[in-house]
């Protein structure tokens, strides 16, 4: 056996075994009439370490023996392949958004009685965490309620320019229409957008809550 | 248990098994006591339960008859009915005499057997030859169906794969940062919850308002965030941008209108013909002396 | 980024990755701004491939991806690093996993017929457990029984990227033509053996036919 071949049995048990290896257990890799003494061995993790200089892993030894590591460099890009995503949010989740959205500026009290349920302080954290919505003020209630509003962030995620592009209730009612398509994808400055509301404050009549 | 000449004296290993071919794919024909066992003993007595492992390594009548066939080195095409239909049963009884559980497809097998063998019997007529078919095609069909997955069951188990074969590379990532992605929503999906919550609060508590146009809500929030953020008043008609033109100035003071009406903001003059103020709504630790300030 | 810093984030990766990685997954790995289009992935593929000429290990490319193994002159080494002898299948899963590899989709009915016993329930989640197949619908036939197809996983554990690449089914040949030459299935280096399937690749066509 020649250091070459050597070296390579010793870097591909290094990386074949889930557990750095010690000496002993290289050794252990070879029958007795071929095995490598010690001295040899730490010869051939020297060439191995050396020939790892420019690439993406090191030989690092560590307390039960070796092991081959990512560089250090290198671990924030492989740490993307365990990007994770998180469970969808849930429907209580996209009702208050979507509460918010169209009726803004509104309390959380508010949202609930439309709701019929309460709305948990977590939903209201993870919007405000996504930035999607934000306090705008309090409402000169009895306990000051705070009143809730969408933010810019909000409208970029959608794809919206102004919350006014968002369909009315009687255009998102035909979303069960087959027949008609709405307009979703709304690309940041269309030009063939209707009319801002407040020429035809009628078109929204359909938008209805609960204070009058 | 006295064993027939004939099971016992077997002039080749049974099929699949490779002789002086100890590869790794190498699928053993029996495991007796835990030796492999690839050929039968050639003695003149087979220990019942090394027999018994023989026989229930089978793979069921189609791979007994293959057996047969191969053992004899028999023409898959020319297949003597007769003979080896009386080898097979005798397998079966053995089988039966050795109680192992006998699936139906070994008698329904058997039965094939003995019909092919009865129409081999009768005389062919010379005229119909053409069109006649080989009693036995439908049987020969489906041994070489079965011959040729079982063979491709060996050389599947031959190919290089992973656990025996293959040895993968790994190396250690230390510090491995996990990136959590938020969850993505359709405009889609916002706007059909938008839709179920509406029409469920109409069905149940018959909240049936009429509210502005989504343009003055969001002037509605940007005003009230405007003095949420200088907590101060604000001279009235700097709340309308000189390039919003017409139609943003209207939307404008209709928000600010619906903002008093929610009593969200207070709309305050120190005397007639000053300018008028704007602030939040409730905010009466602002001295009206603040208000004199801001307005010299 | 250089051509070194590519490479190395690929070698990285795919040594951390605890599956193959595809020119998909490879790319995920950079944000979008520099982000390698996948000609330049894949000469950064070509070039680790290269460097590991004179190593222990190799790149493969299997059904889902890339994925660096030993080298297979030095597994008899590394397979000494394990005490547990490693899984065996017995004909009866090999032979209803080969009729699923070569027919599918099949039904179970199907495999049944050709094999002449039944397939036990066992067997089938054995199959399914390991991900090696899967249903993939139903056949409208009455009692509309699950079809049965091989996965991704399959062909990565026995070393394949595509069906294509399965071993040549051997040929059916037909009472009426007698002039075929004889093929036993007899142990290599008999004098009956058949000329190679591959001169006729029937086989393979029946599983490109699949594919249409």
């Amino acid at each position: 056996m020649n250091e070459t071949q050597l070296r390579n049995i010793v870097e591909a048990a290094l990386l074949a075994a889930d557990r750095p290896l010690g000496l002993d257990q290289l050794q252990a890799l070879f029958e007795e009439h071929e095995r490598p003494p010690r001295a040899l061995l730490r010869t051939a993790l020297g060439e191995l370490e050396a020939g790892f200089a420019d690439r993406g892993i090191e030989l690092r030894e560590v307390a039960s023996g070796y092991r081959i590591e990512v560089r250090k460099q290198f671990a924030e890009f492989v740490s993307r392949l365990w990007q994770e995503r998180p469970p969808r949010y849930s429907r209580a989740l996209l009702e208050t958004l979507a509460l918010i959205a169209y009726r803004q500026p509104v309390t959380r009290g508010e949202i609930e009685e439309v709701r019929g349920v309460s709305v948990s302080t977590q939903i209201m954290r993870t919007l405000e965490e996504r930035n999607w919505v934000r306090i705008v003020g309090y409402r000169d209630v009895p306990g000051r309620p705070a009143l809730y509003a969408t933010t810019h962030e909000f409208l970029d995620y959608f794809g919206l320019r102004r919350l006014e592009d968002l369909p009315t209730l009687a255009e998102i009612r035909d979303l069960d229409d087959p027949n008609v398509t709405l307009d979703l994808g709304v690309p940041a400055g269309a030009e063939t957008r209707a009319p801002v509301d407040a020429e035809e404050p009628d078109g929204h009549e359909e938008i209805r809550a609960l204070h009058e | 248990m006295p064993v027939e000449l004939e099971i016992v004296r077997v002039s080749g290993p049974p099929a699949g098994v490779r002789p002086g071919q100890p590869a790794q794919g190498e699928m053993p024909f029996a495991v007796v006591e835990g030796e492999v066992l690839t050929e039968l003993p050639r003695d003149l007595y087979i220990p019942p339960h090394a027999l018994r492992v023989f026989l229930e390594a089978f793979e069921g009548p189609l791979d007994v008859l293959l057996y047969l066939i191969k053992r004899q080195n028999i023409d898959i095409l020319d297949i003597p009915i007769a003979e080896i239909t009386r080898q097979y049963v005798r397998y079966i009884d053995l089988m039966r005499e050795l109680q192992l559980e006998l699936a139906g497809e070994y008698l329904l097998m058997a039965a094939m057997l003995a019909e092919i063998k009865s129409r081999m019997l009768l005389p062919r007529p010379e005229t119909a030859e053409a069109d006649e078919e080989d009693p036995r095609a439908e049987l020969v069909r489906r041994l070489q169906e079965y011959e040729r997955y079982k063979k491709a069951a060996e050389d599947l188990d031959r190919l290089d794969r992973l656990e025996r074969d293959v040895h993968l590379a790994a190396a250690e990532l230390v510090d491995r940062k996990i990136v959590n992605l938020l969850p993505d929503v359709s405009l889609e999906a916002l706007l059909l919850a938008f839709k179920d919550v509406v029409e469920r609060a109409e069905m149940f508590a018959h909240l049936h308002v009429q509210r502005e146009p989504l343009s003055v809500r969001q002037r509605m929030s940007e005003i009230l965030s405007r003095l949420q953020a200088t907590r101060s008043f604000v001279e009235f008609p700097r709340l309308f941008g000189r390039d919003e033109g017409r139609m943003g100035v209207t939307v404008s003071f209709l928000a600010v209108l619906e903002l008093i009406k929610e009593s969200l903001i207070e709309i305050v003059q120190a005397e007639s013909f000053a300018p008028i103020h704007v602030r939040l709504a409730g905010q009466d630790e602002f001295p009206a002396a603040e208000l004199k300030r801001a307005h010299e």
